[in-house]
């Protein structure tokens, strides 16, 4: 990141913001005419890729170690974002395996959900990642006033996330988890991501606290990358659970 | 060529490779079995003769209880008897016929007009398409291939210094 | 009593004891405000026990770096040679005292899930009930099953802990905090899986297939969240080792100068990392469904119990890779030591691994032959299922070409490996015949199945794990395990394990069921039942003697500080037991690591010799 | 940061939709008809009957529109609410398109169902629902020519849906209780002339 300025890269920032705004609403729009489900499988696929790749940086993974000695800060950087990554991998199986049920369970039927509210918890999680990139670029480039600012807006739009869920929809859907096949494959998924989110705003806030007391620095900020990384991943995680849940096929009867 | 992208394009290589193997020998032996469910669904036509329901009415069986047939299959019933005959959802006005697509597998039991025992059984297997074998296909496959590509590192490894353990 | 407090795991235990009667403390006040029958024992018992184990790993004190951070403070590795032997018994984390603490751990739960084992062992020998309830056998089979599944995998990463960092030449694992922290998981999470004896039991078989589990006693919720919790452990313990074997080798350990136990290692943690997590998912889908109604497997809601299958297979297949996989390490690792020859074909050895665990991800639905797949798919994982031959045969190949016309001596550890290959071939050829759906269809659920379990497990697992522990029980007491006890304990087991489970087969063979406390006299099978139950016994014994051994060796066992086996391997070329950060000078690989006997071959060079 | 891999995802997104649409396209050009065809029509029985109005209805009073005809009774509880129900469904989701359909339910209870009785129960569900019934002398040849068995206690033995075009010829029977999605997609294929 070091070869391109700062105003630049946010404003890519802003326009991968764009481009995943865009297939949400594509997605969103082929559901609600046609209802694909093989084009609402691929596009969440597209985002995946695009968030993957512009804010959660795999590419780091596969740099080069500049410095062998392993003591050093930059080395136990890049083992710990190793890590990280293997234990996403790992997280990923969990969400897997749910898709998995939820395909053999319910099929191209989708429980009865609001359209709203799901597309606007959706948006939501959009948004915080992109201010989770910002915060992070900020704080590469040692800007702490908006590496602060961006982080407060992802953490309060992970809790708005949180509340949109689990204090509105699942108060407000017409079944419970022991109603039918379709209320538990939705509670469970939902209820799993839902915890991840639940984790990811506490290693957000600690973030914050510590950041507030300018524990990080330009050089040194695992932490606020490894929170903004498990971050990503939670709302990559939603780009499937979304179609999954409330897009795909028809209404359970 | 970077050796990750090596790496995978050998893989790849492989993992086809394994697939088109298994795919091979998949459908050989399915020729040579020579499976009877493995037709392609088509139309088949139920005749309903001239005076079917005078013999009904005294008893006799006109045309056998039941049929078999595979998932897709079309069942077309001709009428050619002179009143209106009904099988399951389906009725058929004198000289015309009515068809239903069998789109589920499973052994029915239709109430009809055409039989003394007022039923009619239809047993619809599940038929063995290309898709099951194209999956059985890739079952084989995959793990053919990856055998084949982890030990081809091996037998001519990518490059002197690649063999990291991340392969 | 202030010092008894200052020992972590008792601190631990405490403190779990705490939470859990917080835990249904806190379930039934929520219940009574929101207005349902205050008491639900089933509800109360997952939530305490989850609330415990929680209460433990704080209560040990294996977060409070974790806790430090996030309170923004400074957090640094404390000198620990000072406590002596009190570190074993509190949070250390040293990847040395992690692993011998993992080691005991897991004697301990084996220890546990064979008496299981002897108790219904002496129940079969005749038929009728003797002295067991149906409920009481059952529960002990089930237990006896996943308590030394859990020990098994606890004992690989004893190994894998105590064993990879010092063969990279690394100073510790890549995440020392993570890795104390995934023990002090394991502890709790086999309390809680014990603790489904005193809530009623479980009649499910280890398997624990809805809808059977669906309507088990409320200890199978304790089966499931302790599996569950022990898998958190293994996943977190095998994150760290995948991590420590790429990012921290010794300069020159090239992926083909990698010894082969960490290739196995590699191997087993790409599964445990992955897959587990299905098996924790599938096992907290059943909990679900018994406590919120969700109807996942409950065909009635329309579920799928098949479903459930799949995905317990998925992990619990390439599960026995798991525990295999680094067994086989271990032999590969012992046999060029004792046979003074070169390891044959070892690039060939380090792939298989990789390509047993690949495969393993690929075959599980040959579990379910008889559980009603498409019949047209049985044939592809039948196929895929047989082709895990071929790398396991490679390995024998290659242990056979090791041994052929090697100086070979016959210490203890020597012994135990080479029972390992023939225990091992017994289990091997004994698998094609349950791949095949031909003749599983009348082979699975008989204890031919049982039989050939037993074998891989023993195979495997146990015995390179007792060669392992003779062989590397210097390095970690600077002591030598007694020879003669030794032996005894080998000519106890072996042969009574090999007449074991042969007969077991037979017996299978003769239509004996799997899991049934009674079987029909008319089966002719009962004298087998004596003769399997005297030989489960001798084993039994000669584990017995292994663990006299184990404590009279630990304080008066002849010294051995050097490199007694004359092994290649870096930790062996300084003095035992290990210092306490591994290597004070760091070392490299210059050579090949398995050419044994070959003049002037050097694998490993201490910068210091420059 | 390059932007290749941006560029990539808008091109893949382009190609998801072009897919999407063509594929929808190709569907709707060539539509399956859920319904059990009768080839070639035979010309419906045309019938002469009264309506909860009181007033007489002709079948060929509904020539230029598609007709549904069921034939069930009121103090029906399970099958012709439920078929009624779906019926409702399909007319509003046809919408516009609705009013070039007709839904006849020909009573098999003259005894109980008077007009009176029809209009109420239709008033549930429909105002553009027509409810037929008249004497059991009119009305037996009516069943007999849809194959219709009636058991004396007005309960239908087999009941299905006839569906008569503009032209009065039966094209198409359905099920009771089929899913009202079928019915729907035909009827709209039918009527923009797919």
């Amino acid at each position: 990141m070091e070869h391109s300025s700062k105003s630049s890269v946010l404003q890519l920032g802003l326009l991968v913001l764009g481009a995943l705004a865009v297939l949400t609403a594509v997605e969103f729009a082929i559901a609600l005419t046609v209802n694909i489900w093989q084009a609402l499988a691929i596009i969440p696929l597209i985002k995946a890729g695009l968030v993957f790749y512009y804010y959660m940086h795999i590419y780091r993974l596969f740099e080069a170690d500049k410095d062998v000695d392993r003591e050093s800060y930059a080395y136990k950087l890049a083992t710990n974002r190793l890590g990280l990554w293997l234990f996403l991998i790992s997280d990923s199986f969990i969400f897997g395996g749910l898709m998995i049920s939820r395909i053999n369970l319910l099929g191209l039927t989708r429980p009865e959900l609001l359209q709203v509210l799901g597309l606007a918890v959706t948006v939501v999680l959009l948004i915080s990642s992109f201010f989770a990139n910002r915060a992070e670029v900020s704080m590469a480039y040692g800007h702490r006033r908006q590496f602060i600012l961006s982080l407060t807006v992802t953490l309060s739009l992970g809790i708005l996330f949180l509340i949109g869920v689990v204090g509105v929809e699942w108060q407000l859907a017409p079944f419970g988890p022991e109603t039918n096949l379709a209320g538990a494959v939705f509670y469970v998924m939902t209820g799993f991501h839902a915890f991840h989110v639940f984790t990811g705003v506490i290693f957000l806030a600690i973030v914050l606290r510590n950041g507030l007391r300018g524990l990080y620095s330009a050089e040194k900020h695992w932490a606020v990358e490894a929170s903004v990384v498990y971050w990503h991943f939670i709302d990559v995680v939603w780009f499937f659970f979304y179609p999954a849940l409330y897009l795909i096929g028809t209404l359970v009867q | 060529m970077s050796l990750r992208t090596a790496l995978i394009s050998r893989m790849l290589f492989f993992v086809v490779l394994g697939v088109v193997l298994a795919a091979f020998i998949s459908e050989v032996a399915f020729r040579l079995q020579g499976d009877t469910t493995s037709r392609d669904p088509q139309t088949i036509q139920l005749v309903i003769p001239r005076g079917t329901s005078e013999k009904v009415a005294q008893g006799q069986n006109v045309l056998p209880a039941g049929q078999v047939f595979v998932v897709g299959d079309v069942l077309q019933v001709k009428n050619e008897d002179s009143v209106t005959q009904t099988l399951g959802p389906l009725v058929i006005p004198p000289g015309s016929s009515a068809s239903m697509k069998l789109d589920k597998a499973g052994e029915m039991n239709y109430t009809c007009s055409f039989q003394p025992s007022q039923s009619y059984g239809i047993e619809v297997q599940q038929a063995l398409t290309f898709g099951m074998r194209l999956q059985a296909s890739l079952l084989a496959g995959l793990p053919l291939g990856v055998l084949l590509g982890v030990y081809s590192l091996v037998v001519k490894p990518l490059k002197p210094n690649t063999q990291s353990p991340s392969a | 009593m202030r010092k008894l407090y200052s020992i972590g795991l008792i601190r631990g235990l405490l403190w779990q004891i705490l939470g859990t009667a917080l835990g249904i403390g806190i379930l039934t006040g929520i219940r009574l405000i929101i207005g349902l029958p205050a008491w639900k024992a089933e509800s109360a018992a997952v939530f305490g026990a989850l609330l415990g184990s929680l209460f433990f790993v704080y209560g040990i004190g294996a977060v409070d770096d974790w806790i430090k951070v996030a309170a923004g403070n400074e957090v640094h590795e404390g000198d620990e040679s000072a406590w002596g032997r009190m570190r074993y018994f509190g949070v250390s984390l040293d990847h040395k005292v992690i692993g011998i603490q993992y080691l005991v751990l897991s004697l301990v739960l084996m220890v546990v899930g064979g008496s299981f084992a002897l108790i219904f062992r002496a129940e079969l020998a005749n038929t009728g009930l003797q002295f067991l309830t149906l409920m009481e056998y059952n529960t002990l089979m089930s237990l006896h099953g996943m308590v030394m599944i859990v020990g098994i995998l606890v004992g690989v990463a004893a190994f894998m802990n105590y064993l990879v960092p010092m063969m990279l030449g690394a100073r510790d694992m890549a995440f020392p905090r993570l890795n104390a922290f995934s023990f002090w998981l394991a502890v709790p999470a086999s309390l809680i899986l014990l603790s489904s004896m005193a809530l009623g039991g479980f009649d499910t078989g280890w398997t624990g297939y809805p809808p059977l589990s669906a309507r088990a006693p409320v200890g199978v919720q304790m089966f499931f969240l302790g599996v569950s919790l022990a898998g958190m452990g293994t996943i977190l313990s095998s994150l760290n080792v995948i991590a420590t074997a790429m990012r921290l080798r010794a300069t020159g350990m090239t992926g083909f100068r990698l010894p082969i136990f960490v290739w196995g290692s590699l191997a087993t943690s790409l599964i445990s990392l992955t897959a587990t997590q299905l098996i924790g998912l599938s096992f907290q889908m059943v909990m679900f469904q018994r406590l919120f109604g969700m109807g996942f497997f409950d065909p009635a809601k329309g579920g799928n119990p098949i479903l459930f299958q799949h995905l317990f297979w998925f992990y619990s297949h390439p599960a026995v890779y798991v525990f295999v996989l680094p067994g086989l390490g271990i032999i590969s690792e012992l046999l060029p030591v004792f046979a003074r020859k070169p390891l044959y074909g070892y690039k060939w050895v380090a792939i298989s691994s990789f390509a047993i665990a690949l495969i393993g991800f690929l075959v599980w639905g040959h579990h379910m032959f008889a559980s009603g797949m498409a019949e047209y798919l049985r044939v592809p994982f039948m196929y895929s299922t047989l082709l895990v031959a071929v790398p396991t045969g490679v390995k024998f190949f290659s242990w056979l070409g090791t041994l052929w016309r090697g100086k070979i001596v016959f210490p203890v550890p020597m012994l135990f490996a080479l029972a390992g290959i023939v225990v091992f071939l017994l289990g091997g050829l004994t698998g094609p015949p349950n791949a095949t759906v031909a003749t599983d269809l009348h082979l699975t659920d008989t204890y031919f199945i049982t039989g050939h379990f037993h074998d891989t497990m023993f195979g495997g697992y146990v015995f390179p794990f007792f060669a392992a522990i003779y062989f590397w029980f210097p390095k970690m007491t600077g002591r030598r395990m007694n020879e003669t006890l030794g032996k005894v304990h080998f000519w106890l087991m072996a042969p009574a394990f090999i007449v074991f489970s042969t007969i077991m087969m037979r017996t299978g063979l003769l239509g004996m069921r799997r899991r049934i406390a009674d079987y029909d006299s008319t089966l002719n099978v009962t004298q087998d039942h004596v003769v399997m139950t005297v030989a489960g016994f001798l084993v039994a014994l000669g584990i017995l003697v292994f663990i006299i051994n184990a404590f009279w060796s630990m304080r008066k066992g002849e010294v051995a500080t050097g490199n007694i086996w004359n092994s290649r391997s870096p930790e062996w070329q300084v003095s035992s037991p290990m210092p306490i950060h591994n290597y004070d000078v760091p070392f490299e690989v210059v050579g090949e690591p398995y050419d044994y006997g070959l003049p002037g071959s050097v694998y490993v060079k201490f910068k210091e010799q420059e | 940061m390059n932007r290749k891999p941006l560029v990539i995802a808008m091109l893949l997104l382009v190609v998801v939709l072009i897919a999407t649409f063509g594929y929808t396209w190709y569907k709707s050009a060539h539509p399956a008809f859920s319904g059990s065809l009768i080839s070639p029509p035979q010309a419906a029985y045309a019938f002469s009957l009264t309506s909860q109005t009181g007033s007489t209805v002709n079948l060929s009073d509904f020539r230029g529109k598609y007709v549904l005809i069921f034939f069930g009774y009121t103090n029906c509880t399970s099958e012709c609410p439920l078929t009624m129900g779906y019926l409702k469904q399909m007319h509003d989701r046809l919408g516009l398109l609705a009013d070039q359909t007709q839904v006849i339910l020909i009573t098999s209870d003259p005894a109980r169902d008077t007009p009176g009785e029809l209009g109420a129960y239709l008033s549930n569900f429909d105002p553009s629902f027509m409810g037929l019934t008249s004497s059991l002398a009119v009305l037996q040849p009516v069943w007999s020519a849809y194959g219709v068995t009636v058991l004396d206690d007005g309960e239908t033995h087999t009941s299905y849906l006839y569906l008569v075009d503009p032209q009065g010829d039966l094209i198409a029977t359905y099920p009771l209780l089929s899913n009202v999605d079928g019915i729907t997609a035909d009827l709209e294929n039918l009527l923009s002339g797919k």
